[in-house]
């Protein structure tokens, strides 16, 4: 059922859910947009395309504890368990995306991720249905869009000075009609649809100038070409667009300890740094760049839709945004199908 | 909540550093001691071996030469617990490397400002140049600098959390 | 067990034992505290289990025991890196963390019946150690066994009580022990294990060749079984990548689309020539 | 007035395809169209069919330099084009002993300032057509509308009180040198202000900063004073600073990168401009250019020299603070 609420609204249930549960959401800071925990709506910001760093800080944080231990003559191992409940607002379309592809990656197959699993099922993810792309947003290439929903618990679309409404899930319904109740009103359907009708079929600009049509296929018989030479050349070898992508889960295992006792954390490692795959003996199989940058792309566009049948990017744009040297992989998308047409 | 924030609870800066916290009962000032080995390290013995009362709330690391004493060591020191920090070596032209200390001295003229913009206070690192024979001053230093520790209380800016 | 599949199970150190000369391989006995834990731990030759040195950190280890002998569990680990440094700075009852086992295994079904030449170098007849007492402790179900095994020197041979001594009293099976480098004492065979290979010239014919060791001896060995009239599918190898998680979602130690430590670490040769050359 | 950086890339190109062609050099480090007309991106070039990639234009403000330690193994030369800044950090790298000027032919391209491409893409004046030097403004003329932008509100701060308009000692230079005179004096007033803050306020400013910090490692990698053989944040044992994200490692991070290049930077500011958090960097180097001033009196100290400020001594000039 399709609901409004008013934008004063809409500030009282967030102030209300961050009083009751940790609640995150957009915050400017230094010039600097970013999910982070807010005590109180009036610090929000609802100006932005995106956030700097995605929903995956919560969900899969930078480095989180996985267990405690003591070693002082014997050993003894305690298990950390996430266990903060949290409301998280604002977030993009191709970030609510981007959470269904880490689902597949952590809490799928023979093993699941306990510690991502908790989070995920602790955490309700308010959508925000984007009002301007970025011209480095492409969302609309891998069949996303600006309105885009699924994954939200509940979904908001600005709509003049209010706001459309849907709760999507259990959690989402437990929103509108708890922290929620009272401030929601059913909605018009027809005119309701209308608005995410509109925003369905936003113009997203870049999107169009990235097709990424059968781009998995071509990359199948790609691995030795020349291209990858040439292309992670410019590579600086930083981590920057694996951090920033809320799709990269790549993670390390480390402990720390200082006397007898100790945490194991885990933390967000980079394909991209040298040291990733180097083994204990010296060898590695991704010596330089080029491994690593192919590795990376590959990953996205070909080893991950061969395992999970999708790709592993929402064209959220940030790499695109923030690599310091324009290797991104929207760039890289075309320049594959260049190669292959004149090839 | 992000990791970034991990030493923070959700309100911001975690170990808010704008609001002083007062100091937990029975709290002394820890001060770790970085000496050379030629000249304060035995200035430090002197101060033993002629029964000049110092407190007794430094630990002093033995190191070749105040050349030795990386900055890191500072500001690990720092977040591993420190209160106040003394770097400490021969006087300039008696250092038993002949230079080390000349290059000590630059680079913590440097560092010590440095360290101070990062939002240290600027009574916690103290360098001092103390002789083998100036047990005296020595101690002298270590009482000061633990007065003033005691005045400013623990050191929470650049502590870390395990 | 815990939960999670990234927190191991504390175990102890039963027995240490120096295997080469020079100390730098020692086998690890290990039974994990937890009788329940222990009972529950079911391997199969070829699988791995990730060694915990808390405050150091994990190392993928392949267990050397044989599934046929239960009760404990064997980690043969050669002195490499931060981990096993302290791991072999150990003494016997000391605890360490454990959790597994991971990735696949020898293809038992595949080896039934078959002629079988196992082929190891160095600390990499340590999966195939497992592999070959399981093998004899069924010796009926299989068909002639050649171990082909070499290292550096005499010095450098591992698991030399049963290389040496017990494989050779079975029926039907035959050790061939070759060295880089030989010494006074040595009397054997000397090169390297290649070469050896040849000269030791088994019969593809309903056998399968089964292989790890040294990258650089693996890719020779390929060559040479190449040579002899192996086929692809009768080629069985290991891979080693570093890993972290075991579980198949750090996204270290893939190879193309296949992770080495839930899909691996043992692919046919016919396997591995349809994953890029990148390990 | 003077040229601008597209009047000269067919020179350019014709520089660097001969060179290509006639074997002095097996690449050439430039500049390419990155996804819009104001984020060039770097381009590395071996064959002279490629060459006619290679651009210039008044957004060229990424520094080339660095990618020259992946080709010191190697046999033969590589071109690079160069800015007075970038100049500077070519020398920091020569200076350091990690690149051989033997094996580099450089490309010197004089510059009045470079225009700050993420601040003049918001302005809406779509594809650039054409830049032009007016002096004490840059004239954009786009193909959705043009403006005159001020040099001193369009160009990167360190434009301003640039003083290495014309990049030293390069092998060819494109056009002529400009005039090499400030904008503005150099000007550390944010610096100052800092320093003046009582310490807890300057305390929570960085905590603030380097929260953020997702140690990414750009900032380290961008620099040409970060040119180390291995990095001590890469070294496992001992592990100066951990992999785990947390203050204090952060904090440690910058103190260690920030110190490590104290008396070295030569003021690029790439670095903070390639951070994606934000994070101002600068305001750690140019405090430490700052005190290096003030202290050892070296009015430059971001002009690599053979022996860098923290590598030398003076026995009776240096300040004595620690009596």
């Amino acid at each position: 059922m399709l609901l409004t609420i008013t934008a004063d609204n809409l500030k009282s249930l967030l102030d209300k859910l961050a009083r009751d549960s940790l609640l995150v959401a957009p915050v400017l800071e230094d010039g600097v947009t970013r999910l982070k925990p807010v005590k109180a709506a009036s610090e929000i910001a609802l100006d932005y395309s995106n956030t700097a760093t995605s929903i995956k800080d919560f969900l899969f944080p930078q480095s989180e504890d996985l267990l405690r231990f003591v070693t002082d003559g014997t050993l003894s191992i305690e298990e950390i368990k996430p266990e903060r409940a949290q409301v998280a607002f604002g977030i993009r379309p191709c970030d609510l995306a981007s959470v269904a592809l880490m689902d597949k990656v952590l809490t799928t197959g023979e093993y699941a991720d306990t510690h991502y699993q908790a989070r995920r099922k602790n955490t309700v993810l308010i959508g925000l249905a984007c009002e301007s792309p970025a011209d480095t947003c492409f969302c609309t290439s891998y069949g996303y869009n600006p309105g885009h929903s699924a994954g939200a618990d509940v979904m908001l679309y600005k709509d003049g000075d209010q706001y459309l409404a849907e709760a999507l899930s259990d959690k989402g319904r437990e929103v509108v009609g708890g922290p929620g109740e009272g401030l929601f009103k059913p909605a018009d359907e027809a005119a309701g649809q209308a608005v995410k009708k509109a925003y369905a079929e936003k113009e997203v600009p870049f999107g169009k100038e990235v097709d990424v049509e059968g781009i998995d296929q071509l990359l199948d018989n790609f691995f030795d070409d020349q291209y990858w030479d040439d292309v992670s050349k410019k590579c600086l070898g930083c981590g920057t667009c694996t951090y920033v992508c809320p799709t990269c889960h790549c993670f390390l295992l480390t402990d720390e300890a200082r006397g007898g006792e100790g945490l194991r954390f885990r933390c967000w490692d980079s394909c991209m740094f040298a040291n990733y795959t180097k083994m204990a003996g010296g060898h590695n199989p991704r010596p330089s760049k080029k491994e690593r940058v192919r590795q990376r792309f590959m990953h996205k566009l070909n080893y991950y839709p061969h395992r999970y049948h999708s790709y592993l990017c929402t064209g959220c744009g940030r790499c695109v945004a923030m690599c310091p040297v324009g290797l991104h992989i929207a760039g890289v998308i075309k320049d594959v199908k260049g190669v292959k047409a004149h090839a | 909540m992000s990791v970034n924030e991990k030493a923070a609870p959700a309100a911001g800066p975690a170990t808010n550093p704008t609001t002083a916290t007062p100091a937990p009962e029975g709290w002394e000032p820890k001060i770790i001691g970085f000496a050379c080995n030629w000249c304060t390290y035995a200035g430090a013995d002197l101060a033993g071996t002629s029964r000049i009362q110092y407190p007794p709330n430094i630990r002093v690391i033995r190191v070749p030469c105040s050349g030795r004493i990386n900055p890191q060591f500072v500001v690990r020191a720092f977040q591993r617990g420190a209160d106040g920090v003394l770097v400490a070596g021969c006087h300039p032209g008696d250092c038993h490397y002949s230079t080390g200390n000349y290059f000590a001295r630059r680079r913590y003229l440097l560092a010590k400002r440095f360290i101070e913009y990062l939002g240290v206070e600027p009574e916690r690192l103290q360098v001092r140049w103390i002789s083998g024979s100036e047990g005296q001053k020595f101690a002298d230093t270590v009482r000061e600098l633990t007065e003033k520790l005691r005045a400013l209380g623990p050191q929470r800016r650049l502590r870390e959390t395990l | 067990m815990p939960e999670n599949p990234l927190v191991p199970s504390v175990a102890t150190i039963d027995r240490i034992t120096p295997e080469t000369a020079a100390s730098d391989v020692k086998t690890f006995q290990v039974t994990f505290d937890d009788p329940a834990v222990m009972e529950r731990f079911n391997y199969m030759s070829g699988q791995c289990a990730m060694l915990s040195m808390f405050g150091v950190g994990e190392s993928m280890i392949s267990i050397t025991s044989s599934p046929t002998r239960r009760g404990f569990l064997e980690f043969s680990v050669k002195r490499t890196g931060r981990v096993t440094d302290v791991l072999h700075e150990a003494v016997e009852g000391q605890k360490i963390g454990v959790r597994g086992p991971y990735g696949n295994h020898f293809p038992l079904e595949m080896l039934k019946g078959k002629n079988l030449v196992f082929i190891g170098g160095g600390i990499g007849l340590a999966p195939l150690r497992s592999l070959i007492n399981n093998v004899l402790d069924n010796r009926k179900e299989y068909g002639r066994i050649d171990v082909v095994y070499g290292a550096r020197s005499p010095g450098d041979l591992c698991f030399k009580y049963e290389v040496l001594e017990n494989w050779t009293k079975y029926e039907n099976a035959q050790v061939h022990v070759t060295v880089d480098r030989g010494d006074e004492t040595w009397t054997g065979p000397v090169g390297f294990v290649p070469a050896f290979l040849e000269q030791v010239n088994p019969s593809p014919r309903d056998a399968v060749a089964v292989t790890c060791g040294p990258p650089i001896m693996i890719k020779l060995v390929l060559q040479s079984l190449a040579k002899l009239g192996f086929t692809d599918d009768q080629i069985v190898t290991t891979l080693e990548m570093k890993m972290q998680c075991g579980v198949g979602k750090c996204g270290r130690c893939n190879v193309g689309d296949k992770y080495v430590c839930i899909d691996g670490p043992v692919f046919t040769l016919s396997q591995l020539k349809q994953l890029p050359p990148e390990f | 007035m003077s040229a601008t950086f597209t009047d000269h890339q067919a020179a350019l190109r014709d520089e660097v395809k001969k060179l290509l062609t006639d074997g002095s050099i097996k690449g050439f480090i430039g500049y390419a169209r990155g996804r819009d007309s104001y984020h060039p991106v770097p381009a590395i070039v071996t064959r002279p069919d490629q060459v006619d990639g290679l651009i210039l234009d008044q957004f060229s403000i990424f520094g080339l330099t660095k990618y020259l330690l992946d080709y010191i193994f190697e046999d033969g030369k590589m071109g690079i084009v160069v800015k007075g800044c970038d100049a500077l950090g070519l020398g920091r790298l020569i200076n350091d002993h990690r690149v051989d000027r033997n094996k580099v032919h450089v490309v010197g391209l004089p510059c009045a300032g470079v225009l700050n491409g993420e601040k003049v893409a918001k302005l809406g004046l779509g594809k650039v057509q054409r830049v032009t030097d007016k002096g004490s403004a840059f004239l954009v003329e786009g193909d959705k509308g043009s403006k005159e932008l001020p040099k001193t509100e369009y160009l990167w701060d360190k434009c301003l009180w640039c003083e290495n308009h014309n990049p030293a000692g390069a092998d060819t230079l494109l056009g002529s040198e400009v005039e090499n005179v400030a904008m503005k004096p150099r000007d550390f007033s944010d610096i100052t202000a800092l320093e003046k803050m009582p310490s807890a306020e300057r305390a929570a400013f960085w905590t603030r900063q380097f929260s953020r910090c997702i140690r990414c490692y750009a900032c380290r990698n961008v620099c040409p004073a970060c040119n180390c053989r291995e990095c001590v944040f890469d070294i496992a044992d001992p592990r100066w600073v951990g992999n785990t994200v947390k203050l204090s490692e952060q904090q440690m991070f910058h103190f260690t990168r920030a110190f490590h290049v104290a008396g070295r930077c030569v003021d690029c500011g790439e670095c903070e401009r390639v951070c994606p958090m934000e994070i101002p960097l600068m305001k750690l180097q140019r405090k430490l250019q700052k005190d290096v001033i003030e202290l050892f009196g070296n009015p430059k100290p971001f002009v690599p020299s053979e022996v860098e400020v923290l590598g030398q001594f003076r026995v009776t000039e240096d300040p004595e603070e620690f009596m």
